[in-house]
């Protein structure tokens, strides 16, 4: 949110502040000054108050001046932009790394102990590095409490940083147009005390796919589809999305695309295992190749044992 | 357009001169400029109610949160058409194609454009290339990639992006095609007397304009081939996992489309500079600066291309040279508004709708120019790229901007256009409500843009809503507005009252002293100039 | 057409359709320019790759084009000065030799593609996936460049046989050659690209 | 209306110039052979240039034609070299 708080929700908002105050200021008197001025000229020129126009065809001192006053402007405006952006580039030496992951259409965070999640937990008044990877297509990691953006693409290794200096949540965006669920790419991040921080990184039961046998292992399933962003391109209620839907798949004949052969698989474990590990090797027909990636290192055996669960749930 | 109107006027116009051709070929076959801009006029009006509709639905769809008209495809695929019907077909080829045609060899004092069948097959082009664009809606589907094209995704999506970069590509044709027309007539056909510094100052724009299509163009045009490259023979230009680098599309692309831009604002601005004088009785202030500032950007405006890129990785001395040359180029901007302003000073100005779109304009233009500073800065891009503050800003200044000078230039030119007049109480009343409309429509995108909400987004979170309402209900005043200013048009153009009233507005160019509407090659005999154009005495 | 349309094309205003000629071989090179920007960004990240992609293009080949290329080229220049001289007989042959050379280019060019496709080098190849990332480029850019370089070919071939069927027929002579000019300028156009292409692709090994 | 009075260029200069362009391609050939290593692409774009150079001036008439041909050229070339030259502060500095 924009406000004026002087406690700042990370150290880079102080100057792009700044020179939206600036630039703002100088637009602003620009517009309202100008404006009044043409509004005057309207009326107290009005053909029947000034019938007679009196002819002038310039004046070279004036353009010298309107010409140097706004270049001088610009160039304060620029500086401003400038200050606020260029401890942006300067990430420091020492800081906490976190990979943050974008692909369609979700992001997810892996910490240096080996820990993911879909949300960003970061320590209040510390350095965070964020290093952006980008598996299929460009995207971009927006924070607008914290003004900072960065596009991710694939292929290039890139990073962003910031000390965020508020606690508690704020939004995070994927701002690059990056195919249907681009408006869905969001998701938020959470700052919170070092040793609230600490407690939470070091407690890995969240994210390893314990089989606990509170919860069904169909829901464990779901789970694991959940927090990998499967969603987004599946449907559980038998809508065509980008992929095939869950529903009404586990065990039936599927007409499949494999390499440039078409033929008729069952939908079994094996089947299941190939789609999350080389997803481009049996395409279903009607779908298209290339829009899902390999999910080798984001899913575990284990985990395929849980999402098959879910899948003969579904059947039920 | 009953043929003994000739008899009473002693000569026949252009509107009854058919070339002894048959019902459409009267017009499809002409290589009259002037019809040639009509042409362009009645098939444009097609895509923009096309592209006008299309905006409509996504306000529409942006009312609530949560899905409420349409899916997310759907809404990915409107606004990748609306982008390119709107670009490509609308504002890069709109003012010069159908005002420039019409006017450029008048105001010139020539019978014609230097290649009149080129320029007939200039329009050619241009419906095959919009033919193309619309083609692209059928089989998989529209394509959802934003008129951007970006790699990698635009090789990946499965919708038809492909006829709609061809699309493109063809219209690069014609709009180079066009801009090779003017240059030549401007540098061979000017009258005898019409210096280059006599010349009026919509021409020097369309002179500047011509330029840029000329050498920006086929930039796009190669790009877009390379992409086509991509997808058919999968080389790889863009491609990250063949060492293609995405980043390079975005440099080719913009290296086209920011002097894109300008090749929609320079005639934008050139009809500003005829109205203004004319409903000012007054000479235009700073003839020859404003000449300069024309120049100039359209050669700086070659070098800022960088500042759609702010956050895509670029190296930082890039990064502050584009911020820098951004601010520069907004300067020749600034003395054309300030030439303006002074010509209204101590004129005798008349509030003639056409005078009112151009003082409009000059209101819109300075909106969507300063904010472009906004943006053009570091620190504040980096929070504003690619959000609703880029949609507020560039709406503000292509469709504000362009779109206001073009009514204010069919208002002004239609009775010499039509050699009919509509009803001026009328396009008074469409145009209240219309910039009302306007502002209500793009102004609460300013500030959506500012608490972070990103653009492209087909759903948003409810803390955006608010705004959100106040801009869909603005899209609906906006657009009873442009119902009565458009109704009014076509229906004076077909029945309007009858005018062969050579000067209505008491201009001084050329186009104000042949007869009304100009018989088909203009000028008797083509005039020897003396006098100094906007010259009151 | 009609008497009136007829009148105005009627006047003949050979500065300006060469202005407009120039002004289309600014197009062009403005096309080219898009493609260059490329070569020399990839050339840049990838010039190691570069080098070692080059050693595959057969330096003979190139340099045997590149003087056929020079050669029409002055052929066709020497055909407006035929041309002015009232000296029909050797405007066409001129223009003959011109054309015939172009196709040698031409055939040359089949051969050299046809070989490295024989190579398994064409773009997207497997071939190309294993050998990397510049290399793909290489060829991508190699293909792509010296492919829309031999569309021009093609398109001034059809420009001159026109001129040539005009000088022919009497339409063009010596008073009013302009579009023998013009084509003269395409040609070499074609020409001022390749003697960049190359250097830039066989010479840099 | 034609106001340009034809120069009428003799054969023997456009031989003499393809002379000259023949030469000029047999160096830059020489020159890659011999190892110059990070020059070599100089060299050969300083070839290129000279070459192309000629082939504006004669070939394409520019020496003898009015000079706004020239001016266009020039500014033409110039313009396409700064927007080479400005991509590169991209990523000569990256
Ligand atoms: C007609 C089209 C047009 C025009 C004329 C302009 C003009 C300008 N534009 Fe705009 N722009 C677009 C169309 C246009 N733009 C489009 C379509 C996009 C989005 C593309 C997309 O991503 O889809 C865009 C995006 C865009 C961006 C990228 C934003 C982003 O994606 O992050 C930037 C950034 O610098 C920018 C800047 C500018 C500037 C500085 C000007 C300047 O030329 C403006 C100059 C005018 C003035 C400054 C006003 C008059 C001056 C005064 C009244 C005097 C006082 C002034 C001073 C003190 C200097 N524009
Ligand atoms: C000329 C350019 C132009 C025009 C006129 C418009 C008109 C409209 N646009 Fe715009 N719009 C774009 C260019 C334009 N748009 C572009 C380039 C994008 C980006 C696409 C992308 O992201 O890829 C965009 C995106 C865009 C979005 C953002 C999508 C998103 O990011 O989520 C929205 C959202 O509401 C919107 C709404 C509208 C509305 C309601 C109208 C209209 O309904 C308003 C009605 C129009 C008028 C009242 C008249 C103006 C008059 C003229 C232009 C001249 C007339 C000419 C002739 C008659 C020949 N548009
Ligand atoms: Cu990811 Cu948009
Ligand atoms: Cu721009």
């Amino acid at each position: 949110m924009y406000t004026a708080d002087p406690q700042y929700a990370s150290n880079f908002v102080a100057g792009v502040d700044l020179a939206f105050m600036v630039i703002l200021g100088i637009s602003i008197f620009f517009l309202i000054a100008l404006t009044i001025v043409m509004l005057v000229f309207i009326y107290k020129y009005r053909r029947d108050r000034h019938p007679e126009a009196i002819q002038n065809e310039g004046n070279n001192k004036l353009e010298v001046i309107w010409t140097a006053i706004p270049l001088v402007l610009v160039l304060v405006m620029f500086y401003f932009g400038w200050m606020g952006w260029k401890p942006m580039t300067n990430p420091p030496e020492e800081a906490m790394h976190v990979k943050a992951i974008a692909r369609m259409w979700n992001f997810s965070f892996q910490y240096e102990n080996g820990k993911i999640t879909d949300t960003l937990y970061v320590p209040i008044n510390e350095p965070v590095i964020l290093d952006l990877v980008a598996l299929d297509v460009l995207h971009s990691l927006y924070i607008p409490a914290f003004r900072v953006k960065e596009d991710m693409v694939p292929g290039q290794e890139k990073v962003m940083w910031f000390i965020p200096g508020t606690e508690g949540e704020f939004d995070l965006f994927c701002t690059e147009y990056c195919g249907l669920e681009h408006s869905y790419m969001f998701t938020g991040v959470k700052v919170m005390p070092r040793d609230e921080f600490d407690a939470w990184i070091t407690d890995t039961t969240a994210a390893a796919p314990v089989v606990d046998t509170e919860t069904s292992l169909a829901d464990q399933g779901w789970e694991v589809l959940r927090r990998n962003g499967c969603n987004a391109c599946h449907s559980v209620d038998g809508t065509k999305l980008i992929g095939p839907s869950y529903l009404g798949g586990w065990g039936t004949m599927r007409s499949v695309v494999t390499g440039r052969e078409e033929r008729e698989v069952v939908v079994d474990a094996e089947y299941v295992r190939r789609s999350i590990y080389e997803p481009n090797a049996d395409v279903v027909e009607g779908f298209n190749k290339g829009l899902m990636l390999s999910y080798k290192d984001m899913c575990s055996e284990e985990e395929i044992v849980l999402i098959i669960e879910y899948l003969k749930a579904l059947n039920e | 357009m009953t043929s003994n109107d000739s008899e009473n006027k002693g000569y026949k116009s252009y509107l009854e001169e058919d070339g002894g051709r048959k019902g459409i070929f009267k017009w499809i076959l002409s290589t009259d400029h002037k019809r040639i801009a009509l042409l362009y006029l009645y098939s444009m009006m097609v895509w923009f109610t096309v592209g006008v509709v299309l905006g409509l639905l996504m306000k529409l769809e942006l009312i609530a949160p949560g899905q409420t008209i349409m899916g997310p495809q759907s809404y990915n695929a409107t606004f990748t058409v609306h982008g390119v019907i709107m670009i490509f077909l609308i504002v890069i080829p709109g003012l010069p194609a159908v005002f420039g045609n019409f006017m450029l060899p008048i105001q010139i004092g020539a019978k014609d454009v230097a290649f009149p069948r080129l320029n007939l097959l200039s329009w050619y082009i241009y419906v095959l290339g919009s033919i193309l664009v619309i083609l692209s809606l059928f089989g998989n589907g529209p394509p959802d990639t934003g008129w951007t094209f970006y790699a990698p995704y635009s090789f990946k999506t499965g919708t038809n992006m492909l006829p709609a970069a061809l699309g493109a590509f063809v219209l690069g044709f014609s709009s180079i095609l066009t801009g090779l027309n003017f240059i030549v007539t401007i540098h061979r056909m000017r009258a005898p007397g019409m210096t280059w510094f006599k010349m009026p100052l919509f021409t020097w724009t369309l002179y500047g304009t011509g330029w840029i299509q000329l050498l920006a163009t086929p930039i796009i045009g190669i790009t877009l081939l390379m992409v086509a490259g991509d997808r058919i023979l999968g080389i790889g230009f863009f491609d990250p996992a063949k060492g293609g680098d995405p980043l390079l599309y975005q440099h080719l692309f913009w290296i086209y489309s920011h002097p894109a831009v300008y090749i929609m604002i320079l005639p934008a601005m050139g009809v500003i500079s005829e109205i203004i004088p004319t409903f000012s009785k007054k000479t235009i202030f700073g003839y020859k600066a404003i000449v300069l500032s024309t120049l100039a950007i359209a050669f700086v405006g070659y070098f800022v291309w960088g500042h759609h890129m702010f956050t895509s990785g670029m190296s930082g001395t890039a990064l502050y040279t584009f911020s820098i040359l951004t601010f520069l180029v907004a300067i020749p901007s600034a003395i054309k508004v300030f030439n303006w302003i002074s010509t209204m000073h101590q004129g005798s100005i008349s509030t003639d709708i056409p005078f009112l779109w151009a003082a409009s304009f000059i209101f819109v233009f300075l909106i969507g120019g300063l904010t472009g500073l906004v943006v053009g800065a570091l620190a504040t891009d980096v929070h504003l790229h690619d959000t609703a503050f880029v949609v507020a800003h560039f709406h503000f200044i292509v469709f504000g901007g362009v779109g206001f000078a073009f009514f204010g230039a069919i208002h002004y030119w239609f009775p010499k256009i039509f050699g009919r007049m509509y009803d001026k109480s009328w396009a008074k009343t469409g145009w209240i409500i219309f910039f009302v409309g306007f502002v209500t429509l793009y102004g609460p995108m300013f500030y959506l843009g500012m608490i972070g909400m990103p653009r492209r987004y087909f759903d948003y979170l409810d803390e955006f809503h608010g705004p959100n309402i106040v801009s869909t209900l603005g899209a609906l005043v906006m657009i009873a507005g442009l119902l009565i200013i458009l109704t009014n048009l076509i229906k004076a153009a077909r029945h309007g009252e009858k005018t062969t009233e050579m000067n209505p507005w008491g201009g001084t160019n050329l186009e104000w002293q042949i007869p009304t509407p100009p018989p088909l090659e203009n000028f008797d005999e083509i005039p020897v100039i003396e006098k100094a154009t906007y010259k009151y005495d | 057409m009609s008497a009136t349309s007829a009148h105005i094309n009627e006047h003949r205003d050979d500065t300006a359709s060469k202005l407009g000629m120039w002004l289309f071989i600014f197009t062009e090179l403005m096309l080219f320019g898009g493609l260059f920007i490329t070569y020399s960004v990839y050339r840049y990240s990838h010039s190691g790759a570069f080098h070692l992609a080059a050693q595959e293009l057969d330096v003979t080949m190139g340099t045997i084009n590149t003087v056929i290329l020079l050669i029409s080229s002055m052929t066709l220049a020497m055909s407006t000065t035929a041309i002015q001289k009232k000296d029909k007989r050797t405007t066409l042959i001129l223009i003959g030799i011109t054309l015939v050379l172009a196709l040698v280019f031409l055939v040359n060019k089949y051969f050299e593609w046809s070989a490295k496709i024989g190579h398994g080098i064409w773009p997207g190849s497997p071939l190309l996936e294993e050998l990397g990332r510049g290399d793909t480029l290489f060829f991508g850019l190699y293909f792509f460049m010296t492919g829309l370089h031999a569309v021009h070919i093609i398109v001034g071939m059809v420009i001159l046989i026109v001129v040539f069927v005009f000088v022919w027929k009497d339409k063009l002579t010596f008073d009013n050659f302009q579009l023998l000019e013009n084509g003269g300028l395409y040609w070499h156009l074609v020409d001022l690209i390749w003697i960049f292409l190359f250097p830039l692709f066989y010479l840099i090994t | 209306m034609s106001d340009t009075s034809h120069h009428i260029v003799p054969y023997s200069t456009y031989g003499l110039i393809l002379l000259l362009l023949l030469v000029l391609t047999g160096t830059s050939v020489a020159v890659t052979q011999i190892e110059l290593t990070k020059w070599s692409t100089a060299v050969a774009l300083l070839l290129a240039g000279t070459k192309s150079a000629f082939v504006l001036a004669i070939f394409m008439h520019l020496k003898f034609d009015q000079k706004i041909f020239r001016i266009m050229a020039v500014l033409i070339i110039l313009l396409l070299a700064s927007v080479i030259i400005i991509t590169f502060l991209d990523y000569a500095f990256r």
